[in-house]
């Protein structure tokens, strides 16, 4: 691994499948949550080690993406942990094996 | 408007604050073991006994009659009488407390020993300072410890202490003068032999319940130099 | 790449893998806290300063604060009688896998035609907030848009219905 | 000579240094700052500890301390061998490593933040381009160990000090983010050397302090509300209401921990402390010109004590406050007027030199100060407490 932007992009990888193990093996919703938090990590580490490395950084592209994606996710993690609140105040449970009533 | 009620309370601390160099107002702090604060008159800790004349064994006013013991509260008071008598200060017969022990780490200073007592002989003391090492016997006092003189008693209380005074040398002029009037009647009816004894019987007669018992007149006279304030022994 | 990078790569993936495979979930939030750490000292490594400072303001100091008053609303400190890992575990785990292998592959068959090691480009604060105001400023608009939607959205998915539990 | 003693540990470090070689002369002296830092904090801290008891012992009318040393001065020296010679409780539900790490996260999180404090000429360990940011990222990651001591201590007490210590220092968070923002837009720069230098001017004698522009005030005060409750001093210490969570999320610290703890939370006062008088109040630069003889260290630490002599001035005046009102004060006054100050200081830019500017920001932000102020008051929002007996 000479090349410094295969390495970061391997751990992105392995970042980003971690997340995506936890995400569909994990029952509990906050788990699943937390597993699609660290596959947008990934995302950003790799955006962020494609601007470093790209021909042309001055142009900031790749990291505004990562600014935006932080933002974004921050969002998507308030919203994804009120739904899974209010959830669990329904159906008295996180687990998503027994979430599998359509009614209310 | 908002933060004025703030403003005024950060004004009022910082006058706390420098008026604390200043103002003794505005520290009152008495920095206890060095100095203290005068005790109030009306101050009262726990019972003690008070004894007269120099030798406390001798002069407890105590005659173990155990009222206190059976009306103190928490039972506190523990109480054994003598199987002899042994003179009084007047040379009288009398029964003492052979043990007189308060446990004070029991007693709640609620000063009923004291309303209950005839005798005057139970005080309360505002000594506090009484934290020791000895849990046990450490905390029972014994009579010695729990003897004090009347002058200390005048020291700690005097009003007090000049009321009870006033009250018993007033009951001892009253019954001295019974005592005189009776003996003076019994000389008149007849005329010598046995006055001690006359006087004695009369005053016997005489006395109501908790009234202190009259000393015959001549052993009064005969008897120590008599405190104005003493005059409490009883039969 | 050197012995810092290889111990900042372990840190960040020792938390990540913990964060998935802990069974108490506040353990699991809090060795996500330290992936989340390990990425952004990768950030400051790639010379990404605002990136990495903002990744730790923004996940270590708000979403790893969420997800933990998240669990703790949830009860979820407690561990659930059955397992942790669903009936169909071997198949996600498969899948994971599956797309390791196919992004591992990709990297290291690009890695030829990769860029090379270059200088550290010498990017300011000053030129990110430049480049915020000018070039993408319709996104941050759009962003901003989106943040106060979220907050709206999740305040009120999240809040008592006061008037029908009355 | 006058230059000398404004740089004279700068001269110190460059001197120690010149015995290195070349190699060694940059980790060293990383190093050597550092060892610095954190030996000075706690120095500091020793001796505010006596100063606050002292200073609310006088604001209560007592005497405070006085017995270790003449006049007391020697009682934090008593505390420090009391609780490092306590023995170290770790409850046995406990979860162990979570409640060892948490107060050691505390402090490395809080002294890490003093890395781009500027506290002299010349006197920063890292003059980093966001710097600014890199002390609130620091700030945040403090929350983290609040709630891994509350949560590992596996007591309610701690858990529910915890989770208000986490809810009200996320709320000012933002507060104080806000309110420092302004500073940003003004000076065009996250760099705290650049901030103070932008406020090293002088006009007729008179500093150019941020403080002493209406953005500026709104923003001082907004900034010292949020950062006594970032630091959950009193009145916002709810986090540790004794009177009702015994001592909030360090309940089950003893010893060291809980010394740790306690230098934490006062060395973080240090640090919101100094990162408020280098935004506003010119960090390391003299009040006025004629003064700019004194080194500009001593006026740095002056602004630090001062403020720390604030700290606890308002703590021995103000009770504390409820949940709610805690909640509806962040969220309902400190928010709106930090936004609204954004806008002033927008207009001040704006508008360009003049006294027009200095009008209108002032009456916009006194307006809405006075209006919300009245409408929260009437709401019972922010007003006086009322109590409701049960009867």
């Amino acid at each position: 691994m000479a090349n410094p932007l295969t390495g970061y992009l391997i751990v992105a990888a392995l970042v980003f499948a971690i997340g995506l193990a936890g995400a569909l093996t994990r029952r509990n919703a906050i788990m699943v949550l937390i597993g699609i938090e660290l596959m947008l990590n990934a995302a950003n580490l790799n955006l962020i080690a494609f601007w470093r490395y790209g021909r042309h950084p001055e142009v900031l592209t790749g990291m505004m993406f990562a600014i935006f994606s932080i933002a974004v996710a921050a969002a998507e993690a308030a919203v994804g942990l009120g739904l899974v609140i209010s959830i669990y105040r329904h159906a008295k449970t996180t687990d998503l094996e027994q979430m599998n009533r359509m009614k209310g | 408007m908002l933060g004025e009620g703030i403003l005024k309370g950060l004004v009022e601390t910082a006058r706390n604050f420098a008026g604390s160099y200043v103002s003794k107002e505005r520290l009152t702090t008495v920095e206890y073991p060095e100095e203290r604060s005068p005790l109030p008159e009306a101050a009262r800790n726990f019972p003690f006994l008070v004894y007269d004349g120099d030798d406390w064994e001798k002069g407890l006013r105590c005659v173990a009659c155990q009222i206190c013991e059976k009306e103190c509260p928490p039972k506190c008071i523990y109480i054994e009488k003598s199987k002899d008598k042994k003179p009084d200060y007047v040379g009288k017969l009398q029964i003492y407390p052979a043990k007189f022990d308060i446990d004070i780490s029991v007693c709640m200073s609620c000063q009923i020993c004291v309303e209950v007592c005839p005798f005057e002989a139970i005080k309360m003391d505002t000594e506090f300072e009484l934290a020791t090492d000895d849990r046990f016997r450490g905390l029972l006092l014994d009579r010695h410890q729990l003897a004090r003189s009347n002058e200390y008693y005048h020291e700690i209380h005097p009003t007090e202490a000049a009321e009870v005074d006033a009250r018993l040398a007033d009951e001892k002029a009253k019954v001295e003068a019974k005592a005189k009037a009776a003996a003076e009647a019994a000389a008149a009816k007849a005329a010598a032999g046995t006055s001690a004894t006359t006087a004695a019987d009369a005053a016997k007669a005489g006395s109501s319940a908790p009234a202190p018992k009259p000393v015959a007149a001549e052993t009064k006279a005969s008897a120590t130099p008599a405190k104005p304030n003493e005059g409490e022994p009883k039969a | 790449m050197g012995f810092v990078f290889y111990l900042i790569s372990t840190f960040t993936v020792g938390g990540a893998l913990a964060a998935v495979l802990l069974k108490n979930l506040v353990h699991a939030a809090l060795a996500l806290t330290v992936a989340f750490f390990g990425l952004a000292l990768l950030f400051l490594r790639l010379d990404a300063q605002f990136a990495g400072f903002a990744q730790i303001l923004v996940y270590v100091g708000a979403v790893a604060i969420l997800v933990v008053f998240a669990i703790l609303l949830t009860r979820g400190s407690e561990l659930p009688k059955e397992g942790v890992f669903s009936k169909t575990w071997l198949v996600g785990l498969a899948i994971a896998a599956g797309v390791f292998a196919l992004l591992a592959w990709a990297v290291l068959q690009a890695a030829p035609w990769l860029p090379q090691e270059k200088a550290a480009p010498t990017v300011t604060v000053n030129d990110i907030g430049n480049a915020l105001m000018s070039r993408y400023v319709l996104p941050l608009e759009i962003v901003a848009v989106l943040l106060t939607a979220a907050l709206l959205g999740a305040v009120i998915v999240a809040m008592h219905e006061k008037e029908r539990s009355r | 000579m006058i230059e000398r003693l404004d740089q004279i540990f700068v001269i110190l470090k460059h001197w120690l240094l010149g015995y290195l070689p070349e190699s060694w002369q940059t980790p060293v002296g990383v190093i050597l700052s550092v060892v610095c830092i954190i030996g000075l904090y706690p120095a500091l801290f020793a001796i505010t500890t006596v100063l606050e008891r002292k200073g609310v012992a006088r604001i209560q009318n007592r005497l405070g301390p006085n017995r270790v040393g003449p006049y007391g001065i020697l009682q934090p020296m008593a505390d420090g061998i009391k609780s490092l010679t306590k023995e170290d409780i770790v409850p046995t539900t406990a979860d162990g490593v979570v409640h060892f790490l948490a107060p050691v996260v505390l402090v490395v999180v809080v002294f890490m933040g003093f890395a781009v404090l500027p506290m002299g000429r010349n006197m920063v360990l890292v003059d980093m381009d966001a710097g600014l940011l890199f002390y609130f990222a620091m700030g945040a990651s403090a929350e983290l160990s609040v709630f891994m001591a509350g949560w590992s201590s596996r007591n309610k007490y701690s858990l529910l000090g915890a989770m208000r210590a986490v809810a009200q220092m996320i709320s000012y968070e933002i507060a104080l983010l806000l309110s420092s923002v302004v500073i940003v837009m003004i000076t065009g720069s996250l760099s705290l050397v650049k901030i103070v230098e932008a406020q090293n001017h002088y006009t007729w004698g008179l500093p150019h302090w941020f403080i002493f522009t209406p953005w500026g005030l709104a923003g001082f005060l907004m900034y010292a509300i949020a950062g006594t409750a970032e630091t959950n001093r009193s009145p916002f210490d709810l986090p540790e209401g004794e009177s009702e969570l015994v001592a909030g999320y360090h309940t089950e610290y003893s010893g060291f921990k809980f010394a740790l703890f306690f230098l934490g939370e006062y060395v973080a006062m240090f640090s919101i402390s100094g990162l408020g008088s280098t935004l506003f109040l010119g960090g390391w630069t003299a009040p006025l010109e004629v003064l700019q003889f004194i080194p500009s260290w001593i006026w740095f630490f002056g602004k630090l004590f001062l403020s720390m002599g604030v700290f606890i001035w308002m703590r021995g005046t103000l009770p504390r406050l409820r949940q709610d009102q805690l909640m509806n004060f962040a969220w309902k006054f400190v928010l709106p007027m930090c936004l609204l100050n954004l806008f002033a200081a927008g207009l001040w830019h704006f508008m360009g030199a003049g006294w027009l500017r200095w009008v209108v920001c002032s009456a916009i932000l006194i307006l809405a100060y006075v209006s919300i102020g009245r409408e929260g008051m009437r709401r019972k929002n922010l007003g006086p407490r009322s109590y409701r007996y049960a009867e």
